[in-house]
C-alpha cells in the first residue's frame, strides 16, 4: 500500500505535459534517503513516490487509523478536501492503530506521504518541550518522516544540554519559529479533553491540561475532591484496564498511570504545569552533568517504614539494572546515584541535560528499597500489595473489573495549606476522599449510563463533545473540558520529493482548512495552534512568535503556480516542466529544502 | 366365527402427486389355528394390509372402508389405548426386514421384556426367565438374551424378532416377508422354526410373502393380491395346484423350480398397474394375455368356484383349465421362445487354484513384532473353466466368496494365488498394461438393479460411456447404444434414451445395466446375483436373457446366485462354492439329479416347492459357516456336516475326491453312494440324504450335451 | 488388547499428534508475524534501541527461530505458559479467573440448551407439520445463523435499554466487590447480570440441539424397529423415548464437541457484553501482542477441542453398541 | 463425451438435463413458503450487493449530512434528509447501509463458494482415494477444527492489513473443514454404491470415476454446504468487523455495527444499530432457511410430510 507508482502520471485521470528538461537536470526525481538515518532502511524505502517534469501528480497516500480518534477519519477527509483543492488526487489509508504503530517499530519510516496521529496527553510531554521537539532531530529513533533541518538539528541540540532556564527559553522558542516557518509537519490542533463528571456528589475536581478533571495522569482532583454526601468512596469509570501492579515495568498501558496515585516522584508538577517539590523538597544542577537533590524528611512508606536516600539510589539502579519500561526518560541520562546522606542524593548524568530538572524527575516513581531488593526479576515481578509513599495506599486490585486505594491521610496532599499553594483557585478544604475506585465499565454507552445513573461519579476517559453533552443531560452531571498540550501531529514523509519542495509544503498548510474543522465538527473543542507549532500554549515553554500560514486556497494555488506547477484542463496538478522543473529540482537538494523560492533567487513561473 | 374376518377393506395413502390406492375391497378370514397366506408381487398391498390390520399404517395412509374384525372386534373402530392392549397381546407381528426392526440400542432380552411388561404386571426377574425361555425355544442361546442386536447375525435377528412375537403367546401372529433377504438355507430354518412354534402354541399365523414356495410349503390358505385387489384365494391345495386366475398362473409358472431346470420359466411381462385411481377395470388387463373387452369394462368380482375352498376374481373364470394350459407356453405371453442350440465353444477362461485373501487389519504393534496377519480366505484355491457360450453357475450361502470370486476373475481385486488365463492371455499379461484390452472382453454385471446405474446419468451416457472409455465404434455411437437397447429387449429404444434411471421400473434398469455390458460386445460376462433383487417375474426375464445371449453370441457367462434354483435354470455347467472353496462341479443335470456332496444336497432341499402337494424333507444344516478366519482343519465343511467322520476333520478333500464323468465333488462320503461300513454313524435318521427324490431331467430341450 | 483398547491407542495417538501439530502452528503463526507488545513503548519515544535490544533479550525474542521453538514446545507441553509480558504475572494467573467466567457461563447455558432444546427437538420432530415445529425451526434457525453479537446487541436494546430489565453490561455491578468465587457468583447482582448473557447463550446454542434431536427424530419415525416398538403396544410416550434414545448419541457427541469449544468462549458474546470472560481477554491480548498469552490461551481452546473430540469419539465408539470401534467415529 | 456427432445438440441436451434437475431440485421453493421468503431477501441482496454502493445517495464516508444552516446533523433521527437518520459525524445511515452490503456480499459470495469448492474437493479426494491420502487429508481437518476460528483469523488480521479479499482467504481457510467432512462421508457411501464399481469395471480411470461418477452424486450436499459457507462466511465477516478486524477502508454492516458499539451510542441510535443488525440478520437466516429446506430435499429421510 506504498502509493503511487512511478511519476508517468497521466494514466489515471489527468493529461501530464510532455516533459522538458533542461541538460543536467534529471527527468524524474525518485523518493530517496537524504541522510543516512541509523532508523531507516535505505535500500528498502517503505515509500516509492517519484516527480516527473511534467506529469500530473499521482495520489497521495494519506494515512491515518480511525480507532486513534473517532473523529480522525473526518480529521483525514478535511486533508483530503485541502488536496483536492489544489487539484491533488488523494488516496485514503485507514490503517489499524497498531500497524500505523508497527511502521515505527520496523523502523523503516512511514509508508505513506501524509500521515496523521494523535500524541498522547503525556504529562511529561506537558512539562518540558523535549519529547515532542527531539523527534525532528537527525538521531531520534523516533524520527519517522526523515525530517532534517540543520538549523533546527543545532538549536535542539543546544537547548537539550542547556540547563540555564532562560538560555533554554530562548533556544526552544527559536525551534519552534524554525520548524513552523519551515512546515516540518502539519500540526493542525490540539484536541480538549471532555469529560463529564457528577458535581452533586464531588466539588473540588481540578481542571489538568491534558488530563482533564478525570484521567489519571495527575492526581490532583483525587487529592482534592469534597464529598457533598456521606459516601467518602469517588468512583471513576474506564474502559481501560490494568494489566499488572508492577509500575516500573509496565508496558504502558493504564497500570503505569494508575499505579503513580501509590507512588510519589521527586518532583511533581501543577496544574499549570510548573514543577513542584515531591519526595525532593530542593536542589538542582551543581554542574552541566551533576545534580544534587534534597529529600523530603519524615516520608514514610505505607507499610510503616522511613523512607531514606538509599531507596532513591535503588530505585535508579534497579531500573537501570532491568531495563525499567516505563521510567525510562527518568533513568537514561543518569550515569550513578550517590547518597550524600540520609536525605540528600547526588545524580552524575552521562551529559549535559537541560531536560533533567523540569521533565526526567518529575512524576518518576520512587520504589521501596526494603521491598524491591530480594525480588529476583522485577520485570516479571507483580507485588501482592505494592507499597508506596504516594497520597493513596493500595488496597485491592481484581484485574479487567476494579482497583481501589484508600487515602494515606499523612501525606503533604492533603494538607490544605500546601493545596492551596499548589492549585490555587481550584484548591478545596475539608475531609476529602476515604477512597478511590476505579471501575472498568467497557463500554462507553454503559459508562454514560453508569453516570447518570449515580453508580459511578466521575468518567476517566475522554468523551466526545455529544457524549458528553448526553451524560450532562441529567441532574447533577456536568460536562468538563481541559486544554491538552499534545497535538495532532500530520507528518509528511520528506524522503518524498514533492514533499522537499517547500513551496508546495507551505501551499499545502495553506490548503487545510483546520479552524473550519475545529468549529465544524469538534465543535470548538480543541485550539487550533497559530502555526505548525507542536509546544502547546498552556505550556510556558510556548511562543506565539511562529509563522502561521492562514487557510487561503487561492494563496496556496498561486504559491504553486509562482514554483511552476500547472494544472491541466482538469483541474489536475502537475509538476513544473521546463525550466521549472530545473528549479523544482534545485529547490529538493538536500541544502535547499528549507529555502523557498525567492531565497533561492527562483523566477516567479506563473 | 373366524379369528380375523376382513371385509372390503380399502386402504389409501395420500401423497404429494395424488391418492395411492394401495389395497382395494379385499375380504378374507383366518380361522383359529390356520396358516394363512398373502402373495403377490411387490407393490401388490401385501404389507400395506398387514399395517392396517396392526394399525400400524403410516400417518398419510388411512382405511377408507371395511371392517378388520378380530375375534369380533372391529380393529378399526378402537381406540389408541384399546388398540395397544390387543397388539402384541392378542396379535404379535413379525416385520419386514429383521436387519432393521429390533433397536439398535437396546438390548434382544430387554426388549422382547419389554413387550412382556407392556402388557403383563411381572416382575423382572419373570420376564427375564420368560426371555429365556424364548430364546431357546428359537433356538438362540438363552445366554445372550443381553446382547445387542448388532451383535448377531441376520438369521439370528430374525430369531429374535420370532421369539418376540411368541412371548405372550397370542392368537395371531403376522410374519410379513419373515425370510426376505436371507438365503435359501437360513431361510428354510427360520420357517420350519415359525411352524415349530406356531404348531405347538396353536395360534394363527398370516404370512406374507412373495415366494409362492414357502405359502405351498406353510399355509393352508391363501390370497393372491395384485394391485391392491385379492385375485384369488381359498385352500392352498386348491389355489395352488389348480390356478384359476391367469395372474395366479402367471406368478406360478415364473417361480423357478429345480426339477423344471430343463424348462424355461415363464414370466409375466410388463409391469404393476398404476395405483392412483381407484380401479375400474381388471387391475391385471394390462399384463393378461387373455383379458378381453368385457376386462376393460369392470374389475371381476372374487366368485366361489363350486364345492371347493376356492375364490377366483376373472371374467374369464369359467376357461380355467384352458388358461392353464396356455399359461405354460411363453408364447401366450408374448415371449418368443428361442432356444437355438449352440455348441460350447473353446476354453475362454480358467483359473487354477485361485486364491484371493483378504490380509485383516493388524494392530500396529503386531506389525512391529512382525507376525503374520491373519487372512480372510475369501477364495481358496478355485479352479474354473468357461466356455464360449457356456453359462457356469456358481452357487453357495452367503458369505462363502462368491462376489469375491466373481471380482477376482474380473480382476476388480487382484488374485493372492493361483493361476489365472483368459483368451489364452495370463494374468500378468493384463496386469502389465494391457487391463484395457481386458476390460472391453469382460464386463460384470452386479447385484442391485437400483444402485448399479449412475442416477445422475440418462440411459444414453449410461451406456455409452463404455465406449468412450475404450474409443469403441465411437463413429456410430448412437447407433451402438440403440442396438444394444433393442438386444436386451428395451424396444423402442429411443424411447429410453433420454431417461434417468428412476424413470424406469427395476427390470428396465437392470436391462441397462446388461447393455452398458454389453455394448462393447464382450466375449465373457460375470453376472454377480443379478436378479436376486427382482420380483420373479422380472428376474425370469433376466435369465433367459441371459440364457439367450449364452446361445446367440457365444459369450461366456459365470451366473452366482445364492438362488440355486434359477442357477438350474439357466446355467449349463454349476459349481458350489462353500468357504472358498468349490466343493462340487459338474453339468446342471447331474448336480441336481444327484447331488455328491452333503452341503450340494441341504442347498438343494432347502428350496421350496411351489406345489402343495409335494412334501419336501428339509434338511436343516446345524449353525452357521465357520470364520473364514480361523477354519478348521480337514474339511471345512465337517462341522455342520451330519456324516462327518474323523477322517473328514483330519484331512480335506480334493475337488476329485468323486469323479463321474464331469462331474465331481470334494467329499469322502458322498451322497448316493454306500458308505464305508463303519462310515455310516447316521443317527440322524430324520434327515435322509441322497435320496433322488427329484424327477429326472426331462431330456431334449436343455443345452447340455 | 481389546478391540476397544486398541481404538483407544489409536486415537490418543492422534490427538497427541494433533497437539503438536497445532501448537507448532500456533507458534509459526506468532513467531512469523511482525509486530511486538513493545511497540507503543517505542512509538512514545520511551525506549533506545539498546533497551530494546535487553527486553527482547529477557523474553528469549532474540534466540535463533528453532531455540525458541524447542523451548517453546517444552513449556507449553508442560502447561508452564511463563509470564505474561505486559501483566508481571504468570499467564495462568491471568487466564484462570477468566476461564472461570467464561465457564460459568457458559457450561450451565450448554447444558440447559441441550437438555431443553433436544427434548424440544425431539418433541417437534415426533409431531411432524405442527405449527410449533414450523415456529421452533424458524426461530432456531434465526438464532443460530445470526451473529451472537448481533443477537446479543438486540437483546440489550430490548431488554436493558428499553424495558430496563436487566443491566446491559459486566458481569456484576459496578460497586460491588466480592471476593472470591462464592460470593462473586452467589449473589442477585450476579443473576440479575448473568440472565441475560445466559440466554442468548442459551438461544444460541439451541439451533444445533433443537435440529439434531428433531432429525434423528423424524429419522427414527419411520424406522422400522419403532413400527416394531408400536406393534408392541408401547404409548407415544414411550415410543418417543425410543426414538429419543436412539437420536441421543448424535447429540452427546455433539454436546461433547461444544463442551470443547466452550474454552473459546463466545468471544463476541463476551465482548457485547462486557463479560470478564477468556474470549475477551484473548482479544485484548492480541490486540496487546501479548505473546505468552495468546500462546497460552490459544493452545488451552486448541487442546480442549482436541480432547473433547477424543472424547466425544470415544462416547461414540462406547455407548453406540453398533458402532464398529476400529472404524474411527463420530464427526 | 469426448468424442461426439453432433457435440451441440449434445451439450444442449447436458444443459437441459442439468437445467431439469435443477428445476426439480428447486421446485420445494414453491412448497416452502419459508424458503421462498429466504430467496427473496437473498434476491434482495444480491441485488443490494451489485448496485448498493450506486444506489446510495451519498458517499458513505466522505458525505456529511448537514441541516439547512450547514452545520453537521449528529445522530439525527431518520428525516427526510437522511430516511435512516445519521452517524455521531453526520454520515447518512442509509447509505452506509447500502454501500456495507457490497463487502458483505462479496465475502459471502466468494467465501461461500470457496468454502463449498476447496471442501468439496478435499472431501472428494479424501473419500474417493482413502488410505493415506485420506489420513492425511482428515488430520488436516482435524487440525483446522482444533485451532480457533476467531483467535485465528484475528492474530492474522493484526498484523495483516485486513482486506475483503484476504478476510475471504481466511474463511475459506478456516471453514473448509465443514464441507470436506460431510462430503467425504457421502462419497465413503457413494464409493460403495454399484455404479461406481460398474464404472471401474467397464475400465474407467480413477478421475474418470471421481469426477463422472462420484462427484456428480454428493453435488447436493456440495451446493448445501457452499449454501452454509455463504451464510458463515457473512457472519464470521461480520464477527470480525464487529471485533475491530475488519478492513478499515470498506464500510460494511459488520464495521457499521463496530463504530455504533464503538461510539458509545447504542443506546440511543437505534436507527443506527437496526439496519446493519437486521441486514446480516435477514442474509444468514434466510441462507439458513434455504438450505434447511433445500436439505429436506436431498435427504428424503427428513422430508416434511404434507
Ligand atoms: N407410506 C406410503 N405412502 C405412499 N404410498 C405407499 C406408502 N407405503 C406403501 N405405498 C404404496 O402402496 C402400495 C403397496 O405397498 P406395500 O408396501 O403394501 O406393498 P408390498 O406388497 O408389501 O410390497 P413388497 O413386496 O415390496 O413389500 C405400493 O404401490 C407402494 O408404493
Ligand atoms: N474387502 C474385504 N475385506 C475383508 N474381508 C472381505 C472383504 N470382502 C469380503 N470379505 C469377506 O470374504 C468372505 C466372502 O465374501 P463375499 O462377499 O465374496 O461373499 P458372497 O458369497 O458374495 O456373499 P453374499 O451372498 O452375501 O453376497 C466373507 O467372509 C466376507 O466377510
Ligand atoms: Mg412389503
Ligand atoms: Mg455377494
Amino acid at each position: 500500500t506504498g502509493g503511487g507508482g512511478n511519476g508517468s502520471g497521466g494514466s489515471d485521470g489527468g493529461s501530464s505535459l510532455t516533459p522538458d528538461v533542461p541538460s543536467g537536470t534529471p527527468e524524474t526525481v525518485e523518493t530517496k534517503y537524504w541522510r543516512e538515518w541509523e532508523t531507516i532502511d535505505a535500500d528498502e524505502p517503505p515509500l516509492d513516490y517519484s516527480a516527473t517534469a511534467g506529469a500530473v501528480l499521482d495520489p497521495v497516500p494519506l494515512e491515518f487509523s480511525s480507532e486513534d480518534d473517532p473523529w480522525m477519519r473526518e480529521h483525514a477527509l478535511m486533508v483530503q478536501r485541502g488536496l483536492d483543492a489544489l487539484g491533488i488526487e488523494t488516496q485514503l489509508n485507514d490503517r489499524p492503530l497498531n500497524q500505523l504503530y508497527a511502521q515505527s517499530w520496523d523502523t523503516k519510516g512511514l509508508e505513506a506521504i501524509i500521515s496523521m496521529s494523535t500524541h498522547g496527553p503525556d504529562p511529561q510531554r506537558g512539562l518540558d518541550p523535549n519529547p515532542l521537539l527531539m523527534r525532528r532531530t537527525e538521531t531520534s529513533l523516533s524520527n519517522y518522516d526523515n525530517y532534517y533541518h540543520p538549523d533546527l538539528q543545532e538549536v535542539l541540540t543546544e537547548q537539550s544540554r542547556a540547563t540555564d532556564r532562560t538560555e533554554r527559553e530562548e533556544l526552544v522558542a527559536e525551534a519552534q519559529r524554525i520548524f513552523s516557518e519551515d512546515v516540518g509537519a502539519l500540526i493542525t490542533l490540539f484536541p480538549d479533553i471532555i469529560t463529564a463528571v457528577n458535581t452533586e456528589r464531588w466539588s473540588g475536581y481540578v481542571q489538568t491540561p491534558g488530563n482533564g478533571p478525570t484521567k489519571d495522569s495527575f492526581v490532583w482532583s483525587e487529592v482534592n475532591l469534597q464529598p457533598q454526601t456521606d459516601d467518602r468512596a469517588y468512583i471513576k469509570g474506564v474502559t481501560t484496564s490494568m494489566n499488572s501492579l508492577n509500575l516500573p515495568w509496565a508496558a504502558g498501558g493504564a497500570e503505569a498511570k494508575r499505579l503513580t496515585f501509590i507512588y510519589d516522584g521527586l518532583f511533581d508538577a501543577t496544574p499549570d504545569l510548573e514543577v513542584v517539590p515531591a519526595l525532593a523538597t530542593g536542589g538542582g544542577f551543581v554542574d552541566d552533568t551533576t545534580v544534587e537533590l534534597t529529600l523530603r524528611e519524615g516520608v514514610e512508606w505505607h507499610d510503616g517504614e522511613p523512607f531514606t536516600a538509599e531507596d532513591v539510589k535503588f530505585t535508579v539502579e534497579l531500573y537501570k539494572e532491568h531495563s525499567s519500561t516505563s521510567q525510562t526518560p527518568f533513568y537514561e541520562p543518569v550515569e550513578s546515584v550517590e547518597v550524600l546522606g540520609d536525605h540528600e542524593v547526588r545524580f552524575n548524568l552521562k551529559g549535559p541535560d537541560a531536560a533533567f530538572m523540569t521533565q526526567r524527575v518529575v512524576r518518576s516513581v520512587i520504589i521501596p528499597k526494603h521491598k524491591w531488593e530480594d525480588v529476583e526479576n522485577p520485570s516479571q515481578h507483580n507485588p501482592e500489595s505494592p507499597v508506596g509513599t504516594g497520597p493513596f495506599t493500595y488496597e485491592n486490585w481484581e484485574q479487567g473489573t476494579r482497583f481501589e486505594v484508600s487515602k494515606n491521610e499523612d501525606h503533604w496532599m492533603f494538607d490544605d495549606d500546601w493545596r492551596a499553594d499548589v492549585l490555587g483557585d481550584q484548591a478545596t478544604t475539608g475531609e476529602g476522599v476515604e477512597r478511590v475506585i476505579w471501575i472498568n465499565v467497557g463500554n462507553i454507552d454503559s459508562m454514560i449510563g453508569s453516570l447518570q445513573g449515580g453508580e459511578i461519579d466521575a468518567i476517566g476517559t475522554t468523551l466526545s463533545n455529544s457524549q458528553a453533552d448526553r451524560a450532562a443531560s441529567t441532574a447533577g452531571v456536568e460536562k468538563m473540558t481541559s486544554g491538552n498540550f499534545a497535538p495532532l501531529d500530520t507528518k509528511l514523509m520528506f524522503s518524498c520529493p514533492l514533499v522537499r519542495d517547500k513551496e508546495f509544503r507551505v501551499a499545502l498548510a495553506k490548503s487545510v482548512d483546520t479552524e473550519g474543522f475545529a468549529t465544524d465538527v469538534l465543535q470548538d473543542r480543541a485550539t487550533v495552534p497559530s502555526g505548525e507549532n507542536p509546544i502547546s500554549d498552556l505550556t510556558p515553554w510556548h511562543t506565539s512568535d511562529t509563522t502561521h500560514y492562514e487557510f487561503d486556497i487561492d494563496g496556496a494555488k498561486s504559491n504553486l503556480e509562482r514554483a511552476g506547477y500547472t494544472w491541466d484542463d482538469d483541474g489536475n496538478l502537475r509538476f513544473p516542466n521546463g525550466d521549472a522543473w530545473a528549479a523544482f529540482v534545485e529547490r529538493i537538494q538536500p541544502g535547499n529544502m528549507h529555502q523557498r523560492r525567492d531565497e533561492l533567487g527562483q523566477a516567479d513561473f506563473s | 366365527m373366524s379369528l380375523l374376518d376382513i371385509t372390503d377393506l380399502t386402504v389409501t395413502y395420500s401423497t404429494d402427486s395424488g391418492t395411492v390406492h394401495a389395497v382395494n375391497d379385499v375380504s378374507f378370514s383366518i380361522d383359529e389355528g390356520v396358516n394363512y397366506g398373502l402373495a403377490g408381487e411387490s407393490g401388490s398391498g401385501k404389507s400395506t394390509l398387514a399395517e392396517a390390520v396392526l394399525g400400524l399404517l403410516p400417518g398419510n395412509g388411512s382405511v377408507e372402508s371395511g371392517s378388520i374384525e378380530f375375534n369380533g372386534r372391529d380393529l378399526t373402530g378402537l381406540s389408541e389405548r384399546e388398540r395397544r392392549d390387543v397388539l402384541w397381546e392378542d396379535i404379535a407381528y413379525i416385520p419386514q426386514s429383521a436387519m432393521d426392526s429390533l433397536d439398535p440400542v437396546m438390548s434382544t432380552g430387554a426388549q422382547i421384556r419389554q413387550a412382556i411388561q407392556t402388557h403383563r404386571n411381572v416382575t423382572d426377574d419373570k420376564a427375564r426367565a420368560r426371555v429365556r425361555e424364548l430364546f431357546e425355544i428359537v433356538g438362540l442361546d438363552p445366554d445372550r438374551i443381553d446382547d445387542y442386536p448388532h451383535e448377531f447375525s441376520g438369521g439370528m435377528r430374525q430369531r429374535v424378532t420370532i421369539a418376540m412375537a411368541l412371548a405372550l403367546e397370542p392368537d395371531l401372529i403376522i410374519a410379513d416377508e419373515p425370510t426376505t433377504g436371507l438365503d435359501v438355507i437360513v431361510q428354510d430354518k427360520i420357517i420350519d422354526k415359525i411352524l415349530e412354534i406356531q404348531d405347538r402354541m396353536d395360534s394363527s399365523l398370516l404370512l406374507i410373502t412373495h415366494e409362492i414356495g414357502v405359502i405351498a410349503e406353510t399355509c393352508d390358505e391363501l390370497s393372491i393380491l395384485y394391485g391392491g385387489k385379492a385375485m384369488e384365494q381359498g385352500s392352498v391345495d386348491n389355489v395352488l395346484v389348480n390356478p384359476t386366475n391367469p395372474y395366479t398362473m402367471g406368478l406360478k409358472n415364473s417361480f423357478p423350480e429345480i426339477e423344471e431346470g430343463d424348462q424355461d420359466p415363464v414370466s409375466i411381462p410388463g409391469s404393476p398397474p398404476n395405483l392412483s385411481e381407484e380401479p375400474s377395470a381388471c387391475v391385471f388387463k394390462d399384463r393378461c394375455p387373455f383379458a378381453t373387452e368385457e376386462c376393460e369394462a369392470s374389475h371381476p368380482d372374487l366368485v366361489d368356484l363350486p364345492n371347493r375352498n376356492h375364490r377366483s376374481a376373472c371374467h374369464h373364470v369359467t376357461k380355467a383349465a384352458q388358461m392353464r394350459r396356455d399359461a405354460t407356453d411363453p408364447e401366450t405371453w408374448g415371449i418368443p421362445d428361442s432356444h437355438d442350440e449352440s455348441d460350447r465353444g473353446e476354453v475362454l477362461l480358467e483359473t487354477d487354484g485361485l486364491e484371493k485373501y483378504y490380509e485383516q487389519s493388524q494392530p500396529l504393534l503386531d506389525k512391529l513384532r512382525g507376525n503374520d496377519p491373519n487372512y480372510v480366505r475369501a477364495v481358496d484355491g478355485v479352479s474354473l473353466r468357461v466356455r464360449r457360450s457356456e453359462i457356469l453357475g456358481i452357487a453357495g450361502e452367503s458369505g462363502c466368496g462368491k462376489s469375491t470370486l466373481g471380482e477376482t476373475i474380473a480382476l476388480l481385486k487382484q488374485p493372492t494365488g493361483g493361476e489365472f488365463v483368459f483368451d489364452g492371455e495370463p494374468y500378468e499379461h493384463y496386469a502389465d498394461g494391457n487391463m484395457r484390452e481386458f476390460r472391453r472382453k469382460v464386463q460384470i454385471i452386479f447385484q442391485d438393479p437400483f444402485d448399479s446405474l449412475n442416477p445422475r446419468q440418462t440411459v444414453r451416457q449410461l451406456v455409452g460411456e463404455p465406449l468412450t472409455i475404450h474409443d469403441y465404434r465411437t463413429e456410430e455411437r448412437e447407433r451402438a447404444i440403440v442396438e444394444t437397447l433393442e438386444k436386451v429387449g428395451l424396444t423402442p429404444a429411443k424411447k429410453f434414451l433420454d431417461q434417468y434411471p428412476h424413470q424406469l421400473s427395476g427390470g428396465q434398469r437392470q436391462r441397462v445395466a446388461v447393455a452398458k455390458a454389453l455394448v462393447l460386445d464382450p466375449d465373457f460376462l460375470i453376472c454377480d446375483e443379478p436378479a436376486s433383487m427382482l420380483d420373479v417375474s422380472l428376474k425370469v426375464n433376466l435369465l433367459n436373457l441371459l440364457r439367450e445371449l449364452a446361445d446367440t453370441e457365444d459369450i461366456g457367462i459365470v451366473y452366482i446366485s445364492h438362488d440355486l434354483a434359477s442357477l438350474v435354470q439357466v446355467s449349463d455347467r454349476l459349481a458350489i462354492m462353500y468357504l472358498g472353496r468349490v466343493i462340487e462341479e459338474g453339468d446342471v443335470e447331474s448336480i441336481a439329479a444327484e447331488p455328491k456332496h452333503p452341503y450340494t444336497t441341504s442347498l438343494l432341499a432347502a428350496a421350496p416347492e411351489k406345489d402343495p402337494t409335494v412334501d419336501r424333507d428339509r434338511v436343516l444344516l446345524d449353525g452357521e459357516p465357520p470364520d473364514p478366519v480361523s477354519l478348521p482343519s480337514g474339511c471345512v465343511f465337517a462341522p455342520r456336516c451330519p456324516k462327518a467322520e474323523d477322517a473328514c476333520r483330519e484331512s480335506e478333500p480334493g475337488l476329485d475326491t468323486v469323479r463321474d464323468g464331469d462331474h465331481r465333488a470334494a467329499c469322502y462320503f458322498p451322497d448316493g453312494e454306500t458308505p464305508d461300513a463303519d462310515g455310516l454313524a447316521d443317527d440322524r435318521s430324520d434327515s435322509t440324504y441322497g435320496d433322488p427324490e427329484f424327477s429326472p431331467p426331462a431330456s431334449g430341450d436343455s443345452a447340455s450335451d | 488388547m481389546s478391540e476397544f483398547q486398541r481404538f483407544l491407542a489409536k486415537r490418543l495417538a492422534i490427538s497427541i499428534l494433533l497437539t503438536l501439530v497445532a501448537v507448532s502452528v500456533i507458534f509459526v503463526v506468532l513467531r512469523l508475524l511482525p509486530g511486538s507488545p513493545f511497540e507503543s513503548l517505542v512509538t512514545a519515544g520511551n525506549l533506545s534501541q539498546q533497551q530494546i535490544t535487553e527486553i527482547r533479550a529477557m523474553y528469549g525474542l532474540d534466540q535463533p527461530m528453532w531455540r525458541q521453538y524447542l523451548s517453546y514446545l517444552q513449556s507449553i507441553l508442560l502447561f508452564q505458559f511463563g509470564y505474561s509480558i505486559l501483566r508481571s504475572q504468570p499467564v495462568w494467573g491471568v487466564l484462570a479467573p477468566r476461564l472461570v467466567n467464561t465457564l460459568i457461563l457458559l457450561v450451565p447455558a450448554l447444558v440447559t440448551t441441550a437438555v431443553l432444546s433436544s427434548l424440544l427437538g425431539m418433541y417437534v420432530g415426533w409431531n411432524r407439520g405442527s405449527k410449533l415445529e414450523k415456529l421452533s425451526i424458524i426461530a432456531t434457525t434465526f438464532l443460530r445463523s445470526t451473529p451472537v453479537f448481533i443477537t446479543g446487541i438486540l437483546f440489550v436494546i430490548v431488554f436493558a435499554y428499553n424495558l430496563e430489565l436487566v443491566p446491559a453490561f459486566g458481569m456484576r455491578s459496578i460497586s460491588a466487590s466480592p471476593e472470591g468465587y462464592v460470593e462473586t457468583f452467589a449473589s442477585l447482582d450476579f443473576l440479575h447480570h448473568y440472565i441475560l448473557p445466559f440466554t442468548v447463550s442459551v438461544l444460541y446454542y439451541s439451533g444445533d440441539f433443537l435440529l439434531l434431536a428433531r432429525n434423528g427424530v423424524v429419522e427414527k419415525r419411520g424406522s422400522e424397529f419403532l413400527k416394531l416398538h408400536r406393534a408392541k403396544g408401547l404409548s407415544e410416550m414411550q415410543q418417543l423415548a425410543r426414538a429419543g434414545r436412539n437420536s441421543m448419541l448424535p447429540i452427546l457427541t455433539y454436546f461433547a464437541l461444544r463442551l470443547g469449544m466452550i474454552f473459546q468462549g463466545l468471544i463476541l458474546l463476551e465482548v457485547v457484553f462486557g463479560w470478564p470472560g477468556i474470549g475477551r481477554e484473548l482479544v485484548l491480548a492480541i490486540q496487546q501482542q501479548d505473546y505468552p498469552l495468546v500462546q497460552a490461551a490459544v493452545f488451552i481452546m486448541a487442546l480442549a477441542v482436541i480432547v473433547a473430540n477424543l472424547v466425544a469419539d470415544v462416547l461414540y465408539a462406547y455407548f453406540d453398541p453398533t458402532v464398529s470401534t476400529s472404524g474411527g467415529g463420530a464427526a | 463425451m469426448s468424442t461426439e456427432t453432433k457435440p451441440e445438440a449434445e451439450l444442449k441436451k447436458r444443459v437441459e438435463g442439468v437445467a431439469e434437475t435443477l428445476r426439480d431440485q428447486f421446485t420445494f421453493l414453491r412448497r416452502d413458503r419459508l424458503a421462498f421468503a429466504g430467496v427473496v431477501i437473498v434476491a434482495a441482496f444480491v441485488f443490494l450487493g451489485l448496485l448498493g454502493p450506486a444506489l446510495a445517495p451519498h458517499d458513505p464516508i466522505e458525505h456529511t449530512v448537514r441541516d439547512d444552516a450547514g452545520s453537521m446533523l449528529r445522530l439525527s433521527e431518520p428525516t427526510g434528509a437522511a430516511p435512516f437518520g445519521t452517524t455521531a459525524y453526520g454520515k447518512d445511515v442509509l447509505s452506509q447501509f447500502l454501500a456495507g452490503a457490497q463487502p458483505t456480499f462479496i465475502v459471502g459470495l466468494f467465501g461461500g463458494i470457496g468454502t463449498g469448492a476447496l471442501g468439496f474437493l478435499v472431501g472428494l479426494v479424501s473419500g474417493y482415494y482413502g488410505g493415506w491420502v485420506d489420513e492425511v487429508l482428515m488430520r488436516l481437518t482435524d487440525l483446522t477444527f482444533s485451532l480457533p476460528f476467531t483467535p485465528m483469523a484475528l492474530l492474522l488480521l493484526t498484523f495483516v492489513t485486513p482486506s475483503v479479499w484476504l478476510m475471504t482467504g481466511i474463511i475459506v481457510a478456516f471453514l473448509w473443514k465443514m464441507p470436506a467432512r460431510v462430503v467425504r462421508s457421502e462419497v465413503l457411501s457413494v464409493r460403495e454404491r454399484t455404479f461406481v464399481k460398474s464404472a471401474r469395471a467397464s475400465g474407467a480411470s480413477d478421475l474418470r470415476t471421481m469426477l463422472y461418477h462420484v462427484a456428480p452424486n454428493v453435488l447436493p450436499i456440495g451446493f448445501l454446504y457452499t449454501a452454509y459457507g455463504i451464510a458463515w462466511a457473512i457472519a464470521a465477516q461480520a464477527s470480525l468487523a464487529f471485533l475491530g478486524f475488519g478492513d478499515p477502508t470498506v464500510t460494511s454492516w459488520g464495521r457499521m455495527l463496530r463504530q455504533v458499539f464503538e461510539s458509545g451510542n447504542m443506546r440511543v441510535a437505534w436507527w443506527w444499530v437496526l439496519p446493519p443488525a437486521l441486514g446480516i440478520a435477514a442474509i444468514t437466516t434466510s441462507v439458513f432457511l434455504i438450505g434447511r429446506a433445500y436439505e429436506e430435499v436431498i435427504n428424503p429421510e427428513i422430508q416434511t410430510e404434507q
